[in-house]
Formats: C-alpha cells, structure tokens, sequence
C-alpha cells in the first residue's frame, strides 16, 4: 500500500494522518510534543501507522462475511491489547528512569527508601495500567505522560512521608524522568508491539468455532503482510521549520488547516482554529484555497494551553473540563484570559464561592469569546463554517462556539468532526499527495 | 437609606448600566420628529444641539458591561478599549437611536474612529469636530466660530428646524445651570466626603449623558439634598484626587475599590465632558460668539490641548490644594497616549510640590481590582501610618 | 494578653501559591524576635483549610495559646483569615518585613508567585514609591517553576545549577506561555539545562532591574523577599544585571526572606495594638 | 524617513545617489554639530507638514526628532533610550519615538554621527496628523525652556481642504510661526527668498515623483518601501527647498532609468533581485531594529514592494501636489494638510485602493506598529475595505518602529510567509 503523510508538529501535540493514493485517510496518529521534534514526528507518524495496520486487520476481517462475528469484539481488544503492552513498556522505561534519578547526588542519605518506594509506586501503577485499559475503562488522555503523570502523583501523595521523603521529592523524580522517556524511541519496534498484540488478542479472543479461529488467523496475517510504502510526507505546523524535512516539504499550518477543512466539509468557507498556543481564523474559498487569516499576536491568552493549566489546577484530565463545564447553570464572567492566571483566577473564584461548573463555564465563553474577534477581524462567518483543532474536542467550547456563532452571525451550519485535531496535518497530507499527482 | 435615595440611585444606576440607550430611546418616542445626536467626551458645544430641538447624548463607551466581539475585530491589541465597545454598540444597533455622532479631537483614535464611522454607515450623519489648539480670539477664535456655524447649519438640516439667537441663547442658560448645578454637588463633597460617595456621585452626573439637560440638573440638586439628608458618618480616609479619566471612563468597581481601599475622592476628571467649561457662557449678545469666547478663555486643561507653560501641571496642584487632598491617584486607561505621555510632567509638577501620588491603569472592562486594591490599599497605608509619625 | 508590655503577634500572609504564617514577640524595650514560622503551599486544596490548619499548628509550634494573641493581622489575599483582627496591603507588610530582616535595606523587591513588585523605603519602612509588573504573568515565579518542572530540576536546585551556567541563552518571548515554548525549543537545540536557567533568570533579571530602577533605586541595600528570594540564581542574575546597569545597588536576600509579607503584618499589628490600647488607655483616663 | 545617515548596509552596492545622500546628510550633521560655534539657529521640528522652505529662508537648521528615534533604532539603541525613558516614568504603552528621543536626550543627545545635536533655539511644532506630537514637545519644552511655536493643522476629515481651514493656517503662519521664527534669528522674513526655494522644492519632486512610479513597470525597478525610505529621505528632510536636493533627485532619476533600460530589478540587502514573484502594495512605517531583516522577508521570496503610503507621510506628490512659488503660504498651508496621516480613513482607504490598481498589486500588507495610533487605528477596518474593493486578498503584520521588544521575527516571518504561499496557492487556481 501506497501512502502519503503529513505530520503536524503543534505546540501541545504532534499530529499524523497517512493517506493511500486515492486520498483516503487510512491512519492517524497524536502524541504530545516535546522537546525531540524529532522524536514527536516519529512518534505520531508510528501512531498513525499503527493505526494503519488495525485498519488492514479491520478490512481483513471484513472482507470474510463468516467473520463478521468475533470481529467485533476483536478490534476493540486487540487496540486495548496494544495500547496497554506500550504502556507497560513505557512504565518500565519510567522504572529505570526513575531509579536512576533517585541514585542523584542529593537523596544519597534517602537512597535506599527511595528506591524502594519507587519500586513500589510503578509495581502499583502497572496494576492500575489494567485498569485504564479494561473494557470499559474511560481514559483521561491518550499520553503516556499525562495517565502515568496522574497515577504517580496520586501514588506519591499518598506515600510520602512528610519529613522523610517529601512528596516534592518524589514529584520532582518524576518530572526528571519522565523527559528521557519520552524523548527516545521504544527499542521495539510498533510493528514488533502490534505483532505481539496481535498474537496475544489472537489467544484471548472468545473463539467461536475451531473454523472460526483459523479463518481469523489467516485475515489477521494477511493483514499483517501487507507492506505499507511511504511515498512522501509534508509537514506543518508551529514547530515546521525544525521538522527534519526539506523546504519544499513544509507548508503553512494555515494553509493546512484550510485545505484539511475543505476536504471534511467542501461546504466550509471560515475556519476557526483554537490550538495549544495559537488560534487561527481563516476563510477558504470554494476550492480551500485561504483567502484571508487572522492569528492571535505575541500573547497566549484564551487558547488551548490555557485548559490545560485549568485541568491540571483541578486535577483533571482535559478531556473532563468540557463536560464539567457542560453542567454549569449561569456562567460567571471571567475577565483575564491570562493562561498564567488562569489557576489564581479559578482559585479566587472558587474561594468566593462560586461554584466550579459555573467558573468553567465562564472559562470557556470567554476562550471562545477571544477566538470571536479574531473571526470577526478576518471577515467574520458568512457561510459553513468548521471549527478545527484539540479545542474542537471539547464539549463546552463547542456549545460556546454554537451560541456565540447563533448570537452574532446568525444560524450557521457549525462543522465538527471527532478528528477536528487532525486537520492540520490531513492538509499536510494533501499537500503530500497532491505534489506527486502533479509530478506524475 | 431613605427611599427616595434609593429610588434616585436606582435610576442613576440603571442608566448607567443601561447600553441600549433606552432612555434616549423613550425621549424620541416621545415626538414623531425628535432626534438625538451622540457625541464623544469632550469639548462639544451641547448647547447648539439643544438649541436645534434635539437631545446631545454622550457616549462613553460600553464599559464593563458589554461583551466585545465585532469591536475587537477591528483594534489591535495595543490601542484603549473605548473605541472598541463604541464599534461594537454601533454594529450591534445599539446606537441605532442616535442620528448623528460628533467626534471632536480628543487624540487620534478618536480622530480615525470618525473615519471609520464614516466608512461603517456611510449614510449617517458624522463629522469631526476639530476643536483649535490656536486660542488667540482672531485666529483660533475665528476658526472655531466657523466651525460652530457650520456645526448649526449641519444641525439645522439634520432636525429641519433652524436654531435661532433666541433659542440659543435660552440652551446656553439650561447648560450654564446645569454645570452650576454640578459644581456645587462638587463642591459640597469636596467638604464632606463621606456624605457623597464617588460611586454615588459618578452616577449621578453620568446620567446627565443621556437625560435632558433641564431634568438632570433637577437630578444633580435633588440628589444632593437627599444625600445631605442622610446620616453619614466621616471615616478615617485618605483624601485623594483622581486623574487621568477624562475620556475612557474607569469601571465603577474601580472607584468602589479606591475607597474601600481606604481613599475617598475630593476631587476628579471624570466625565469632563459635562464639566468641561469651568465658568458661564455669556447669556447675552451673538451666542456663538459668546460660546466661542467660552472655549477660549475658560475650557478646562485637558491633555487634548497643547498646554503651554506646564499648566496642567499648576492646575492639578491647585485642585489639590483648594479641595486639601493628601495626595493623587494617576488613573490612566491603558494605552492612552494623551494621559499616559502627560503623567510624568504632572508628577514632576506634584513631586515640586512635595504631594504624595501613586498610578495604575485601566481598561473600562477591567473587571480585577485586586493589584489596584493592593496598590491603593499601600497609598492609602502611607498616608495614614505615617502621617503623625 | 500583654505580658508587662510585651506583645504575642502573628501574622497570616495568603499568596497565590502558598500560606506564610510568622508568630512574633514583640518586648516592650528589646528587639522583635521571631517564635515561629511557617509555610504551607497551597495545591489545589481548598484555601479557607489551609489558613485555619496552619494557625493552630504555628501557635503550637511558637509554644503559645490562640487566648495570648495580642493582634492577629493579614496581608495578600486576607479576606479569608476569620480570626485577623486587621489588614494591611501587601507592600506595606513587605517594606516593614524587609526593614526588619536587613535593616540597611532601602528597596524591597518582592518577587512571588504570579506578581513581581518593586519598593523604595525608608528606614522606617515607609514606602516611597513602587513599581510593579502589569497584568501579565511573564517572569513570575509560577513561570520558573513551570519551567523547572518542566526541565525535571527542582526548585532547590535551580539557583546552584543556574549559577554555573557558562553560555546563557536568551529567551525572547515576552509572554510565560511562549516563553514556555522558547524553553522546549532550547532544549530541542540542546542547550544545557544550566544555560536555559541562566538565560531565564536574566531575562527576570532584566526586568526587575528595570522596576528597581524605575523606582529610582541607585546605591541602595536592597532586600529580595518573597518565594523567589531562595532561588540564588535570580539573586546571582540580578547582582549582574545591576552591574551591567551601572547600578551600585547591594542585593541580599535572607533566609527568612519568603516570610517578608507575615512578618510585616505581624509587627504591624504590634502597631496598631499599642495605639489602639494607647487611645483606650487615654479614653479611660479622661473618663475616669 | 531616511535611515541612510547610519552606516549603509554593506551588502547594498553603493550607487552614486547613495553616497550623494551620505554626503548631504553628514554635512548636515556637521552644521548641526557646529551651530554653537557658527551661531545658527536650530529649530526642532516634525517630518509630517514640516515648514523646511520657511525655515530655510530664516537660515535656521532643522532638527527632526522622529529620525533620530529611527536612526537609534537602526543602531540598536532604541532599547537602551526606551527603558531609560521608561525608568523617568514613562508608560510601556505610549509611542516609543517619543521615549526613544527622550532616552537619548537623557543620555547626552548624541546624534547619528556620533556629535552631540545642538539645543534647539525654538520648537516649532506643526501638528499635522498626530496628537502625540504635542505632548512630546511639551515634553521637550519642560527640558530646553525655549519657546514653543504652535501650528494647529487641521484634519483632513472628509478629504476636502476648506477654505477656512486654509486660512486658519496662514493665519497661524502669520501671527505665530513667522513672527516667533523672526524672534529667534532676528531676521526679517523674506517672501522672495521664500518663493525662491519653494521653487526648488518643485523642481526635485517631478524627480522624486518620477522615481516613485517607475515601480508601474513590471517588472519594478525599485522597492517603493524598502527602497523608498532612502528615496524619500532628503525630501522629506532638510533638503527640500536646495539645490543640492535637485542635484540629488536629478541624480537618482538618472540611475533609475538605467536601471529600467536594463531591465534590472531593485536592489534588496542581498544584492539584486533576480525575479519578481509578488508585487505588494505596503501600508504602515517599517520596523528600524531589524529593518533589514524584515526586508529581507520580503526579498528572500522574491516580494518587491511597489508603493506604499508610508513613503507618503512627507506628502502626497504622487498625487499631484506641488510646492506653488506664486502662492506660498497658501501653498505651504495646502502642503501640511495634505501629508498622508492627516487624511482620514476614507481617503487612505481611495489611495491604497488606487495604488493596488494602478502598480497591478498581486496583494497588499499591513504592518501595524505598535507606537502609532495615528497610523494604526483603523488598518484592520481598511484592511477589510481594501479587500473588498479590489478583490486583493491582505495580509496584516503586527511590530513597532524603535522597540525591539515588539519585534517577534518568528512570528511575523510565519505571517508573511503564510500570506504569499496563500497568493501563491491563488495564482495556482487561478492558472
Ligand atoms: N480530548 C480532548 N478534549 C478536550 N480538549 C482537548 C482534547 N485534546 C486536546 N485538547 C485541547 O487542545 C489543545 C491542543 O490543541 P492542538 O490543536 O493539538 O494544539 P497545537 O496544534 O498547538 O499543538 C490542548 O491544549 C487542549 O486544551
Ligand atoms: N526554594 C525555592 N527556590 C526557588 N523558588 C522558590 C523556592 N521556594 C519557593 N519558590 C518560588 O516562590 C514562589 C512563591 O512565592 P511567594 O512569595 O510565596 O508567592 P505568593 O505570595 O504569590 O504565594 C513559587 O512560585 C516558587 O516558584
Ligand atoms: S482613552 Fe485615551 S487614547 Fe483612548 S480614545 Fe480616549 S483619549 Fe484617546
Ligand atoms: S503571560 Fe499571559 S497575559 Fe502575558 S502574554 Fe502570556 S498569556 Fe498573555
Ligand atoms: S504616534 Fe505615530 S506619528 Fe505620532 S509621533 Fe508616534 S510614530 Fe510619529
């Protein structure tokens, strides 16, 4: 199989999506990004391709209707097999890590205590690792960052002994660890860790027949043969020119942006962009072609970095603040839209007793409200419109959005897809595929 | 309280917080051909409006109150705010009820502001007012009185009804009293601040934004008879005077937390556009002539004129001696040049005359007062726990 | 209550990150002497909690009872300390704190979790003039330990790993959010962690020299308090950033500086006590 | 205006107009440095509706703050002044020439070249298009003690100039600026001499004139904004009203039309330019700190600017005017209220839009600073109008002229860079 890649390295996440030559989205990938650019645009491009191979078994399974059946239940199981087998060597890389940063120097007295204990924090979130991965299981982030990060902290919270071994010791441990891991690539390869995935869900599905079984054995290799042939790539975004791509590779995150949006919604003619530390307003014309844009300036203010500081001041996941907020009966109105501020702000609210899901709720209008004016400064929402971007994942920014749009343009057709955080990067991959239509 | 001055408060509030100009709207409807015309902060002859048979209404912007969206679109993030909530009242139809909007020259965003209302609603009737900076009566003088006879003219056609000497001379009596009227309530808190708080105070001469000038004055004397009426009791406060208002007026939190923070305010520029002729208008002879010779000879220091001789400077000191402040609060909006770039020569000024001062900014929708609490709370410490020591 | 003239004060300091209590004895006719102090950070608990644990706990730890308190006062954000019988504004407790921890100091630079803020003094702690950063959370202390947290160091060793930097890198952005990026950008390049640091607290450097010298400091002892008075990479960045300002400005720090604002509003409570007492004194006199 | 007085960038092949400008300006410099000892009067004063035949018929030496601010900011001292400014208590917010001029004089009012810059015997101010003028010789004032001559030029709001506005400003002319001038050097104005210069001034704005629209061809021989700013500098500077200004214009013409037979392209800061790829139409004042790497931005992907508004603060000769020896404090009245900030929006608006037709833009961009509010309220309604009416799609850049801190290369790097790959991408579909 032949495909095309566009990687779209953001401040907050690294995006991939994998196009076949017919321009079909057959992968996608996201990891956050860090400081390895490199390392980012590995990751994310390995994610996408991992989903890549999942879509072969899902199309290998399909093509057999005697299937139909177990594939089902096979998919979810061997996705949740995989990604809790890259947990866990992840957790083990962490282990290392952290043993490591517990021999520094400075705990020499407490050395022997710490190590102990670190052993059995990560022997303790291995079990939890279970459970992030179970069936039913509702997960607070798709990085191993952020799911270990929470784990441990809770872990460390309560392990500690004040006087003895500081909970800020065993935090800073691990914000001292956590970096290498996520800066190196795993030794074992994906293809190597989908393998073993797919052995193992190969002996834990619930099999039907002994037919059955082996018909399943049979699609799921045939899928797994298949060669996937990386043509070309582009790549975009907020980190584009550090990405390890020539020139001519590298486009434009805004026109990126407009192109992935016109090819999910054709109709789209604004564009709302709300990322980690920027947000872009663009208008496409009727072949995606940007016709004008607005970005916010030199100030952070009101983006997706600023949930983020909001989650973590409650503890949460981002993926929670939007339902949370969802909940909210009035909507208390927030002046700074600082990111920086944004946990004082919350802290002083909730100490004047406002209650939480209102405060959010304020904190949400008044992103989408800074995101408003930049739409209104770049021509405002005439026709469709789509809102792209891991903003565009949150619930109540949405419902902002809807009211904000309905309040001030009128009722407008409000595009948004669960895969809003791909549009860049599916531009990118357009970009990739249209290059070599054009050199062909 | 008692209920009248409650009810009086009520209604000032109200309006204040009021960003449809429903009052405004309620006088027109009133009167198959009444019309309104809206003007910017300062240095308009209200007078001439008035004597046209149609009601002058201040705009000052839509301070905490207004959600900005389209005004946004249309400033960047390094100019004041006051053009961006007046954009978004227009585009929002909330000044729907004015049919006309004067900007004289207050500095230059309010000078391309006029240009853009031309461009935004090419049929409404707009026109910059372009106040001289020249104040010799035969040069200066000269000019503005054409400017003014062109203004009536503009008037004239505007309300179809030509305002004649009479009739002139008549509004500059309404507004002769109704600025003695306000000086009076300024002056009897000079004298007792307690009793005429400045958040009370502020609303009180800010609704004369928006009412006929013959019933705010009545407004501004019956509040100050029921305010006087009432049983307030003097706090230890630092007596201060505000500035650096003039034209983005502060959010009203602002002025609450000045004096909870322990400053109470003898003196101030806010609203000058209601005060800013610090004498009467000759009631007699040409009108225009006596208008004009008003703007020359008695027009209040603001940093919108080019002030020869440092006199802001003497003036401010004047004000703090006559209503015997303790110190001075610069109040400036942010990212206004006129206040901004005239404040270090106003501390020079204050620093010779050994007067205690402090300085923040604002925006009218600044809705944390915490640093300016924090800030106050400091000036207002220094004078008080060191004063005797 | 008073003790043949001696006070039991204490001062509650609530910041944005953490709680700061100090227990002071204040004689009649000796020096002002500390009995206890403590911090509690705030994270995510609940702040009304944190206050009232942290009194009891600093009471005991001063070997006093809560019925010997001759003056409770707050500072910062005190709305929220039940049992402070007066407040008083941030830069006035810090001024009176700082005076009293260096006594030669003429300026006080209180740099804290979200707010920097410059103060000219006298000796007797009067504040003479301020400055202080705007709105913005650029180079505050939240925006270093993000940094630090981010770069696994922690705080404890950010000031000796910043001091042996040997080419410091500029950060540009101006904004704590992209300068956050400009810091993942650095480490992307590979610059050592040191020299990230190092052009960190210059970059905060530059800027609160700036503020000291808008305020008109020139050759004066100056006090760093609050949370960032520990980091000695700031203290160290500083000192050269004066220098290169052609500043004569001495630059200390003390270990109690973080303490500033709870002893400030703990000796200003000893204050207003013996005036307050002075006036009932005179009140009874001329009645009796 | 022109930033040529600073070292030349040494990339840029030395023409002779080039080292004729160097030449006039030094020698400038050098009178100023002299002027105590020669006794010249030294007059301060501002480029938009400055008064240079006037005061040059009283032989006094004019002094223009504004280029000294961008001079500073081309020599990288533009911060230091500004936080020196900022530390007497000016606010971050407010224009940063004002506090870039008031930092350089509190730090010993060295000029360009390096000689102190005489006091000034008199401020005149000609408050044309900008209020901040005002307090920053208010300012000045506060520091020199001299006297302040004050010229009100009124706006140009609905695009006309009244007859009352005229006579309003010759008026002033009369009974304020000419009779503080005659104070001050103890001369007799003289009307002739007068005439005489504004003669001259005529002559080199044909020139000046010509240079500007030669950028019609395509493709351009000139960059109307990077390259215009040095165009522009004598003319709009002490040199207006001088023979060796005509010689100068004279000068250039002639090399811009070698280089037009030659179908050569303009000269960027690395050499010339080998293809033109995109004709843009650029309204708002450079950036100085890093003037040459913004210009660069354009260059590197082949952008020639092919007019621009700024190079019109100092007049809108394009436009027709002409300096007018018959009627000449008429014509000098007509002259400041003509200057291109002093026009309102509409009319900025009808000249952007013409430019855009006239030089066969492919697009238009705004650089928005930060410091002028005269300039910079109202681009981003312009900005929508322009689109509109020309169907050009614009882009919109943010910085400021001396502060460097406003200065995000990144940042606006991916702006331009995303702005021409979106024309390009619109020229691809429309092919
Ligand atoms: N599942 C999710 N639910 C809610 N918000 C999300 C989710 N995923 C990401 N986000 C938000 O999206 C932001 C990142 O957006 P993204 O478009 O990836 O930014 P960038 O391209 O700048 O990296 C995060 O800061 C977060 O606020
Ligand atoms: N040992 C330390 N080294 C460096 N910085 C520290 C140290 N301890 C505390 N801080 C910093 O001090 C800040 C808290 O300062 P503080 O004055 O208590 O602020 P606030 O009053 O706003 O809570 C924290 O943001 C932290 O970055
Ligand atoms: S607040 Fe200042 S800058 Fe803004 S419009 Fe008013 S005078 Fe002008
Ligand atoms: S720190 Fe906050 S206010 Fe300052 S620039 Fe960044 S996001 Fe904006
Ligand atoms: S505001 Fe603009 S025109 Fe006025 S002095 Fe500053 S830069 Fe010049």
């Amino acid at each position: 199989m032949k495909i095309f890649v566009g990687v779209d390295l953001g401040s907050t996440t690294t995006k991939a999506v994998l196009l076949d030559e017919h321009g079909e989205p057959v992968g996608r990938g996201i990891t956050n990004s860090r400081s390895n650019y490199e390392v980012a645009s590995r990751v994310a491009r390995q994610e996408a391709l991992v989903t890549a191979r999942f879509n072969l078994v899902r199309a290998a399974l399909a093509a057999d209707p005697e299937l139909e059946s177990v594939a089902e239940g096979f998919l979810p199981l061997l996705e949740r097999t995989f990604r809790r087998e890259q947990y866990r060597e992840q957790l083990e890389r962490l282990r290392v890590e952290l043993q490591s940063a517990a021999r520094r120097d400075r705990h020499r007295e407490i050395h022997g205590e710490l190590r102990d204990l670190v052993d059995r924090i990560v022997a303790e979130m291995d079990e939890l690792a279970g459970r992030h991965y179970g069936a039913l299981a509702v997960r607070k982030s798709d990085f191993f960052r952020d799911l270990a990060g929470a784990d441990y902290m809770i872990l460390a919270e309560r392990y500690a002994r004040p006087g003895e071994i500081e909970f800020e010791t065993l935090s800073g441990l691990f914000d001292r660890a956590i970096l290498p891991v996520e800066n190196s690539v795993s030794e074992t390869s994906v293809e190597d860790l989908v393998g073993r995935a797919l052995d193992a869900a190969l002996t834990t599905a619930p099999s039907g027949g002994q037919g059955e079984t082996e018909r399943l054995a049979v699609a799921v290799d045939e899928a797994r043969s298949t060669r996937i042939e990386e043509v070309s790539s582009v790549g975009t975004g907020y980190g584009r020119q550090r990405l390890p791509f020539p020139k001519e590779q590298i486009r434009s995150e805004i026109l990126c942006h407009g192109l992935g949006a016109h090819v999910m919604f054709p109709a789209t003619r604004t564009v709302l962009d709300i990322g980690g530390q920027d947000t872009k307003a663009i208008q496409v014309d009727e072949n995606g072609i940007v016709t004008s844009f607005q970005m916010n300036d030199r100030c952070a203010a009101g983006c997706g970095r600023y949930l983020g500081y909001i989650a973590d001041e409650m503890n949460l996941g981002v993926h929670e603040l939007g339902p949370l907020a969802q909940q909210a009966t009035t909507c208390v109105k927030i002046n700074s839209t600082c990111t920086v501020f944004a946990g004082a702000e919350l802290r002083e609210r909730l100490s004047l007793g406002q209650k939480r899901e209102d405060i959010l709720a304020g904190l949400h209008r008044a992103i989408v409200l800074r995101a408003m004016s930049l739409l209104a400064r770049s021509g405002g929402v005439e026709e469709e419109f789509t809102f792209t971007g891991g903003v565009a994942r949150n619930p109540a920014a949405v419902a902002a959005l809807h009211q904000l749009v309905a309040e001030n343009y009128g009722e407008r057709t409000v595009n948004i897809s669960p895969d809003s955080i791909y549009t860049g990067a599916l531009g990118a991959a357009l970009f990739a595929l249209s290059a070599e239509r054009k050199a062909a | 309280m008692s209920t009248e001055l409650a009810q009086l408060l009520e209604r000032v509030r109200a309006l204040f917080e009021d960003v449809d100009f429903t009052a405004v709207r309620e006088w027109k409807a009133e009167g198959a051909d009444r019309k309104a015309v809206g003007h910017m902060p300062i240095y308009v002859p209200r007078e001439l409006i008035h004597a046209s048979g149609m009601l002058p209404v201040g705009v000052l912007g839509g301070g905490d109150r207004l959600e900005i969206i389209r005004g946004d679109a249309y400033f960047q993030s390094y100019i004041c705010h006051i053009p961006r909530s007046t954009i978004e009242m227009a585009l929002t139809g909330r000044l729907d009820a004015l049919d006309g909007m004067l900007f004289p020259s207050i500095c230059d965003v309010i000078r391309n502001l006029s240009g853009m209302w031309r461009l935004l609603f090419p049929d409404r009737y707009v026109r910059y007012v372009d106040v001289p900076q020249n104040f010799s009566p035969d040069v200066g003088g000269a000019f503005w009185r054409q400017e003014l006879e062109q203004l009536l003219d503009d008037f004239a056609g505007l309300s179809g009804r030509a305002a004649d000497q009479e009739a002139l001379r008549r509004s500059i009596a309404v507004y002769n009293e109704n600025r003695r009227e306000i000086g009076a309530l300024y002056e009897a808190r000079s004298h007792e601040p307690w009793v005429y708080p400045a958040s009370e105070l502020y609303l009180v001469v800010r609704a004369g934004n928006v009412l006929p000038p013959e019933e705010h004055t009545e407004l501004v004397r019956s509040y100050r008879q029921l305010a006087a009426a009432e049983d307030r009791h003097e706090q230890d406060l630092s007596r201060v005077v505000v500035v650096g208002t003039f034209c983005e007026q502060p959010p009203l939190g602002l002025l609450l937390t000045l004096e909870r923070a322990g400053c109470s305010i003898v003196d101030d520029d806010l609203l000058l556009g209601q005060r800013w002729l610090t004498d009467d208008v000759s009631e007699v002879g040409d009108p225009i002539e006596a208008l004009a010779t008003a703007y020359l000879e008695c027009s209040c220091q603001t940093a919108s004129v080019y002030q020869p001789e440092g006199r802001r400077g003497a003036w401010l000191v004047e004000s703090v001696r006559r209503n015997q402040a303790e110190g001075v609060i610069f109040c400036a909006p942010s990212f206004c040049d006129p206040a901004l770039l005239e404040q270090p020569m106003l501390v020079d000024a204050l620093a010779a005359a050994g007067i205690p001062h402090t300085q923040f900014k604002y925006a009218e929708n600044t809705g944390q007062f915490a640093a300016i609490r924090e800030q106050a709370g400091t000036f207002s410490d220094s004078i008080r726990l060191w004063s005797d020591a | 209550m008073s003790v043949n003239g001696q006070l039991l004060t204490v001062g509650v300091d609530v910041g944005s990150s953490a709680v700061k209590t100090a227990v002071v004895r204040m004689p009649a006719s000796a020096d002002d002497e500390i009995l206890a102090l403590r911090t509690d950070r705030i994270r995510r608990r609940d702040l009304r909690k944190v206050i009232d644990e942290a009194y009891p706990l600093v009471l005991s730890e001063a070997g006093i009872d809560a019925d010997q308190v001759a003056y409770a006062a707050s500072t910062g954000e005190g709305e929220l300390v039940d049992f402070r019988r007066g407040h008083f504004y941030g830069m006035t407790t810090h001024a009176r704190g700082a005076v009293f921890l260096e006594p030669r100091a003429r300026a006080v630079l209180d740099v804290g979790a979200l707010h920097a803020r410059a103060m000219r003094i006298d000796a007797r702690s009067k504040v003479l003039g301020y400055r202080m950063t705007s709105q913005c959370a650029s180079g505050s202390g939240q925006f270093l330990e993000n940094v630090a947290r981010y770069l696994g160091v922690s705080l404890e060793e950010v000031g000796s790993l910043s001091c042996s930097a040997r080419s410091p890198e500029q950060v540009s952005s101006i904004c704590a959010v992209l300068a956050e990026t400009d810091v993942i950008n650095m480490v992307s390049r590979g610059i050592a962690t040191a020299d990230i640091l190092k052009g960190i607290h210059q970059s905060m450097a530059g800027r609160y020299v700036k503020l000291l010298r808008a305020i008109g400091a020139g050759e004066e002892h100056v006090l760093i308090t609050g949370g960032l008075a520990a980091d000695t990479g700031l203290a160290n960045a500083m000192r050269e950033a004066a220098e290169k300002g052609g500043l004569g400005m001495t630059i200390h720090t003390h270990p109690d500086s973080i303490y500033a604002g709870a002893l400030g509003a703990a000796l200003w409570g000893g204050f207003r006590h013996r005036v307050l007492a002075g006036r009932a004194a005179k009140v009874t006199r001329e009645a009796s | 205006m022109s930033p040529e007085t600073g070292a030349p960038p040494r990339e840029i092949p030395k023409e002779r107009s080039m080292l004729l400008q160097k030449e006039m300006i030094a020698g400038h410099y050098q009178d100023l440095a002299s002027a105590p000892e020669t006794g010249r009067k030294v007059v301060y004063t501002f480029v938009p509706g400055n008064l240079t035949e006037l005061m040059r018929s009283f032989d006094v030496l004019p002094v223009l703050p504004e280029i000294n601010a961008l001079q500073s900011g081309m020599r990288k001292l533009s911060g230091d002044y500004i936080s020196e400014a900022e530390k007497q208590g000016h606010s971050e917010d407010v224009c940063t020439y004002v506090k870039c001029d008031i930092g350089m004089l509190k730090q010993g009012n060295v000029g360009p070249t390096g000689q102190p810059l005489p006091e000034p015997d008199l401020l005149l101010l000609s408050y044309t298009g900008c209020f901040t003028f005002m307090k920053w010789f208010e300012l000045l004032r506060q520091e020199y003690d001299c006297p302040v001559a004050m010229l009100h030029v009124p706006y140009q709001a609905d695009g006309t100039i009244h007859d009352h506005h005229r006579a309003y400003v010759v008026e002033q002319l009369e009974s304020e600026i000419i009779p503080k001038l005659e104070q001050v050097t103890g001369q007799q104005f003289d009307e002739d001499r007068l005439r005489a210069e504004l003669e001259l001034s005529a002559v080199a704005e044909d020139d000046l004139v010509w240079v500007l629209e030669s950028a019609k061809n395509v493709p351009s021989p000139i960059d109307a904004y990077f390259g215009g700013v040095y165009y522009i500098g004598p003319m709009f500077t002490a040199f207006r009203g001088t023979q060796e200004g005509v010689d100068y214009y004279r000068t250039l013409r002639a090399e811009i039309e070698e280089r037009l037979a030659a179908g050569r392209g303009p000269i960027t800061p690395d050499g010339e330019l080998e293809e033109e790829r995109y004709r843009l139409v650029l309204e708002g004042p450079p950036n100085w700190t890093s003037f040459r790497d913004f210009w660069r931005m354009f260059s590197e992907e082949g952008a020639v600017v092919v007019a621009s508004s700024y190079t019109k603060v100092g007049g809108l000769y394009d436009r027709g005017f002409r300096h007018d020896p018959s009627r000449p404090l008429e014509t000098l009245a007509d002259y400041c209220m003509g200057c291109y900030t002093n026009l309102g929006l509409p009319s900025r608006v009808d000249l952007i839009a013409d430019y855009i037709r006239e030089y066969r833009a492919d697009g238009f961009m705004i650089n928005s600073v930060k410091s002028c509010n005269s300039f910079s309220v109202g681009q981003l309604l312009m900005l929508r109008q322009l689109e509109e009416r020309t169907g050009v799609p614009g882009g919109f850049i943010e910085s400021d002229l001396v502060d460097p801190r406003y200065f995000s290369a990144a940042n606006i790097k991916n702006r331009i860079e995303s702005y021409l790959q979106m024309l390009e991408q619109k020229r691809g579909t429309a092919a």
